[in-house]
């Protein structure tokens, strides 16, 4: 389990990394915190899941999407 | 074995991206990446001496080691901290200079000094 | 020459990795096993010592409370930091990048936004949904920021958990405006104010004989109190500092 | 109340006068949250000296006050350690934060928030000092960096703010690295404590060694970034010359110089320091001679300025690096050490002297570059000073970086060269004295008179009661002189009372209460004579660099190609060869 749990979260990773649109990319990432968190309630950390929830994906994601709506959604140079 | 080598991978693209990605967010993706490779490799070895979680509801001997758990508290709220203000700057570059891009932000500062 | 150019950022790039993986190969490869002393010790002592069953919330708030101290201060930090480019963000009126994207500064879900522009995706179904979660979440917020030494979570989870019903609560509220918690002087004086009680309650460990951030009550029927009086700050001040912070994003400056 | 107790408020005084300055915040502005406002900072950055003050027989006597915070089981809790050595940091902290915190006023940035900030700055560098915890060190060196990310774009200047954004990156993946480190030893000693960690790894087995030996490179080379020893230096002149003057003195007096001290916190206990200080030492020598070369070629004063703090930190590591491959128990090893850690006071202290007054010069005139900027001396008196005070800090300044006698700076390079006399390092750092003189005096130039017809000018521009330069008259010239004043007394007394100095950081480096270090004779003919000699060569090198061929070099030197790649890049490869260099001193 946690094996495909890391899998699914090098694959999102490696979109995040990639994708050329940014706020995808925001998505993404908090998708891989959620995914960490789940991870981490498997690995009997329960206090690290709830705050990587609440932070990583919760908070993080706030301020990226704030960022990128105050600026631009596209990555120019893509690669 | 397999997860320790998959967050090796998990670590070294989220360096990848902080290192060769020309967009300063998506340097911000990386270095969020980074860290939370590092906490995932906490918790999962810290995880390796139990199985139940260090909550002592019962007397269970077998919790996990609960220091890398109070550690990582920390070293999350820590980055997230840090790329709060991280994402402040690039808004407040971008603003200056109309670019995410890391070499065009340099010459356009350059220019504007 | 050209070519060159194109390349060699990415050799430089390979290389950097390249280094870096090895180097973190035996890190990542060690097969010793995990050290149980500490973890021993906690079970045995650890709930006697601190009063807390939860033990990461014991060494978070007890063992290692010096460490949470210091987390704090970068939160405030950067709270301080963020507002301040925020504050230097929004004077900047007219960016040089004058590309279309840069008119849609003002976002969907700003809460001035109705005042600026016509396109705005909020709905009255919005308002009136977070206005009345609002409060639930407030207090699901105070619940996990007050049982942290019993179950899983604690001041900081709590905290955020305050800041995104204040933030509810600011998004359900503007029509009328009435919302005293997303005024920015409250929150502010919130934030400030925990954050000294923080470091009375740190000093005061010393006028009771147990030393700088020890526990005063150690010897008390509660000694559990101390981390139950210091997730209560905790949370109040990440509650206010990130509510602050979401709040001031989200263009509610006055 | 317990000594234990009472050194924790040099960390927690400053923090609670952060937060009454947040308090003053909040209030409405006028005279009572200013008053709040300034009683945070005193209670801030004036009490801690008084506590310095009454703890100082303790730790004079060879006593080291050490402990666990909170009273805690030692297994799991903090440790701490309160010795000579956080005893030194201490108060060169607070004198450069005072001095930086009274100039503030007159130049800015001002306000409570930058006050509070400012604080917390302070309170993080006695943490850093005193804890012997790993992840408590992480924590500090968190707070640290991020209180240098807020404060160096409050100058405003766009450079600035990608300064600071190129610093958080590079900064932040290295404290993962840290991060890696602490978990390689936690795992295998089970400890986070130095002593602990120490202890753990006498009985480890040989399999573990190459994870030790690369924890510790991960550590080295994450301190070593805010350090910005010569591979890892990219981020600093940008950071440094852009950010306010203000903080521009305390980032290069004590910032990067407290993490240093930390490290050899650990240094002192693990197998490997020894090789890990001889690395450094080298590292720290080139350091020295590059960053001057670099320094005589740049045109913007500030950056110049920047470019020496990083040549004078090779000094530093020089001496603190050969000290540790010693071992600092020996008579000479505390003696590199006191050299090291009187050359780091010293350096502060001039160095935040040179870039206040530099400051104060620039902002007069509007122009920071040393090739247009000329007749600094008239362009402060018409800004209002009566007397030249600015030029005379910067005289004392500069005479004091050039090592000129019987200023502080001689003292502390005497001290450095007369302890590793012989070594490679040796001649290094002689080089490195002569560049210094050379860029000094270039630098020097922007308070030349602009010649005869300057004067003229100023005297046709009186009689018509027009100023045809536009003078912009900078707030705050009282605030402003009085910081200067205060550091170049410093310079000064350094120089003057150097035999007590050396006698009493001696002391304090040594255990046991007795000074073990061999104190060298500075006045000495020889040295004198050495000082002469470099003098020379510094002159001669400064005509050499404004000839035409020289002036060629180093424009291809100062328009060099610097990426933000180029910073990681150094930072693992760095690491790698540190790595490799202990792997293979150890098998």
């Amino acid at each position: 389990m946690t094996t495909i749990l890391l899998i699914l979260i090098v694959l999102l990773a490696a979109y995040t990394l990639s994708s050329r649109d940014l706020l995808h990319g925001v998505i993404a990432l908090s998708a891989i915190s959620l995914l960490s968190a789940i991870l981490f309630y498997i690995l009997q950390a329960p206090d690290v899941a709830i705050t990587e929830a609440a932070v990583g994906a919760g908070v993080s994601t706030v301020i990226f999407v704030w960022a990128i709506r105050h600026s631009q959604r596209k990555d120019d140079n893509h690669g | 074995m397999v997860e320790r080598a998959l967050l090796l991978c998990l670590l070294l693209l989220g360096f990848w991206g902080v290192v060769a990605k020309k967009n300063i967010i998506k340097k911000i993706f990386g270095l969020n990446i980074l860290n939370a490779a590092a906490v995932m490799l906490f918790i999962l070895e810290g995880n390796r001496i139990g199985t139940e979680a260090p909550i002592l509801e019962s007397d269970l001997a077998l919790v996990v080691d609960p220091i890398p758990q109070a550690l990582m508290l920390t070293a999350i709220v820590i980055g997230v901290c840090v790329t709060a203000l991280a994402l402040a700057l690039a808004v407040h570059l971008y603003q200056i200079t109309g670019s995410f891009d890391i070499d065009t932000i340099r010459e356009r500062v350059k220019d504007a000094t | 020459m050209g070519k060159r150019k194109a390349w060699s950022p990415i050799l430089q790039a390979g290389l950097a990795i390249g280094a870096m993986g090895i180097v973190l190969l035996p890190v990542f490869l060690c097969q010793t096993p995990w050290p149980t002393a500490a973890r021993d010790y906690l079970v045995q002592h650890g709930q006697d010592e601190s009063g807390a069953i939860n033990l990461v919330s014991a060494i978070y708030l007890g063992y290692r409370a010096f460490d949470t101290l210091g987390e704090t201060i970068v939160l405030l930090v950067a709270v301080i930091g963020t507002m301040g480019l925020l504050s230097r963000v929004e004077s900047l009126v007219n960016p040089i990048g004058d590309d279309d994207n840069s008119i849609q500064t003002v976002s969907a879900f700003s809460l001035r936004g109705e005042k600026r522009s016509s396109h705005v995706l909020r709905t009255h179904l919005l308002e009136v949904v977070t206005g009345k979660i609002g409060p639930i979440v407030l207090l699901f917020g105070f619940y996990v920021m007050l049982y942290g030494h019993l179950s899983p979570g604690g001041g900081f989870q709590g905290g955020v958990i305050i800041a995104s019903g204040i933030v509810f609560l600011a998004l359900g509220n503007q029509q009328d405006n009435t919302s005293v918690l997303s005024k920015s002087s409250i929150l502010g004086g919130i934030e400030s104010v925990s954050f000294l009680l923080f470091i009375v309650v740190a000093i005061s460990g010393i006028f009771f004989g147990k030393g700088f951030f020890g526990n005063p009550l150690a010897d008390s029927a509660y000694p559990v109190g101390f981390i139950v009086l210091m997730n209560s700050i905790i949370g109040l001040k990440v509650g206010a500092s990130i509510g602050f912070m979401c709040i001031a994003m989200m263009g509610g400056h006055d | 109340m317990r000594p234990e107790d009472i050194v924790f408020a040099t960390v927690m005084l400053p923090l609670l006068g952060a937060a009454l300055a947040f308090c003053a915040k909040l209030l409405p502005k006028g005279r009572f949250a200013m008053a709040v406002e300034y009683a945070g900072a005193l209670v801030g950055l004036g009490l801690p000296p008084l506590v310095l003050i009454v703890l100082f027989p303790v730790v004079f006597n060879g006593q080291s006050i050490s402990g666990v915070v909170g009273l805690w089981s030692v297994g799991i809790g903090i440790t701490f350690r309160f010795d000579g050595l956080a005893y030194l940091v201490n108060i060169l902290g607070y004198t450069i934060g005072a001095a930086a915190w009274i100039y503030s006023l007159g130049a800015g940035p001002k306000g409570p928030a930058f006050t509070g900030v400012f604080l917390i700055q302070t309170a993080a560098l006695c943490a850093t000092i005193m804890t012997t915890d790993l992840f408590n060190l992480f924590v500090c060196l968190e707070i640290m960096g991020i209180t240098s990310y807020v404060l160096i774009p409050t100058s405003g200047k766009p450079g600035a703010t990608l300064a600071s954004f190129s610093y958080l990156m590079v900064s932040a993946s290295a404290m993962v690295f840290f991060l890696l480190g602490t978990y390689g030893f936690y795992r295998l000693t089970g400890s986070l404590s130095y002593g602990g960690i120490s202890a753990g790894l006498q009985t480890i087995s040989t399999d573990d060694t190459v994870l030790s030996i690369v924890s510790l490179a991960l550590l080295v080379s994450a301190i070593a970034i805010r350090v910005a020893v010569m591979p890892l230096y990219g981020w600093l002149p940008d950071a440094h010359a852009l950010a306010p003057h203000a903080v521009s003195a305390v980032l290069s007096g004590v910032l990067i110089k407290t993490p240093l001290f930390a490290l050899s916190r650990i240094l002192f206990l693990l197998p490997s320091g020894m090789e890990v200080g001889e690395l450094m030492g080298i590292a720290g020598g080139v350091t020295a001679v590059l960053g001057v070369v670099i320094a005589l070629s740049q045109e913007d004063a500030k950056r110049l300025l920047a470019y020496h703090s990083i040549s004078q930190i090779g000094y530093i590591v020089a001496a603190w690096g050969m000290a540790i491959s010693i071992g600092v128990d020996t008579p000479a090893g505390t003696s590199l050490m006191v050299a090291a850690f009187l050359h780091a006071f010293y350096h502060a202290v001039f160095k935040g002297l040179l870039f206040l007054s530099i400051g104060t010069t620039i902002d007069v005139a509007n122009e920071r570059n040393v090739y247009i900027l000329r007749d600094g001396i008239g362009k402060l008196r018409d800004a209002g000073e009566k007397v030249p005070i600015t030029f005379i800090c910067f005289v004392i300044g500069t005479l004091s970086i050039s090592a000129i006698p019987p200023l502080n700076g001689f003292v502390s390079k005497t001290a450095i060269t007369y302890a590793m006399k012989g070594s490679l390092n040796y001649y290094l750092l002689s080089m490195a004295a002569v560049g210094t003189v050379a860029s000094f005096i270039k630098l020097s130039r922007i308070y030349w008179p602009t010649g005869k017809r300057g004067r003229l000018h100023i005297e046709l521009d009186d009689c018509l009661g027009t100023s045809s330069i536009p003078i912009s008259r900078p707030p705050g010239l009282v605030a402003r002189m009085t910081a200067q004043s205060l550091l170049a007394v410093l310079c000064v007394a350094g120089g003057l009372a150097a035999h007590h100095i050396l006698t009493i950081v001696g002391t304090l480096f040594s255990s046991g209460g007795t000074n073990s270090a061999v104190l060298p004779t500075i006045y000495s003919g020889e040295n004198l004579l050495k000082t002469g000699a470099t003098t020379l060569g510094g002159v001669l090198l400064f005509f050499v660099a404004i000839s035409k061929a020289g002036s060629t070099v180093l424009h291809t030197i100062r328009n060099r190609p610097r990426s933000f790649q180029g910073l990681f890049v150094s930072f693992s490869l760095g690491t790698a060869v540190l790595a490799a260099f202990l792997v293979v001193g150890k098998l």
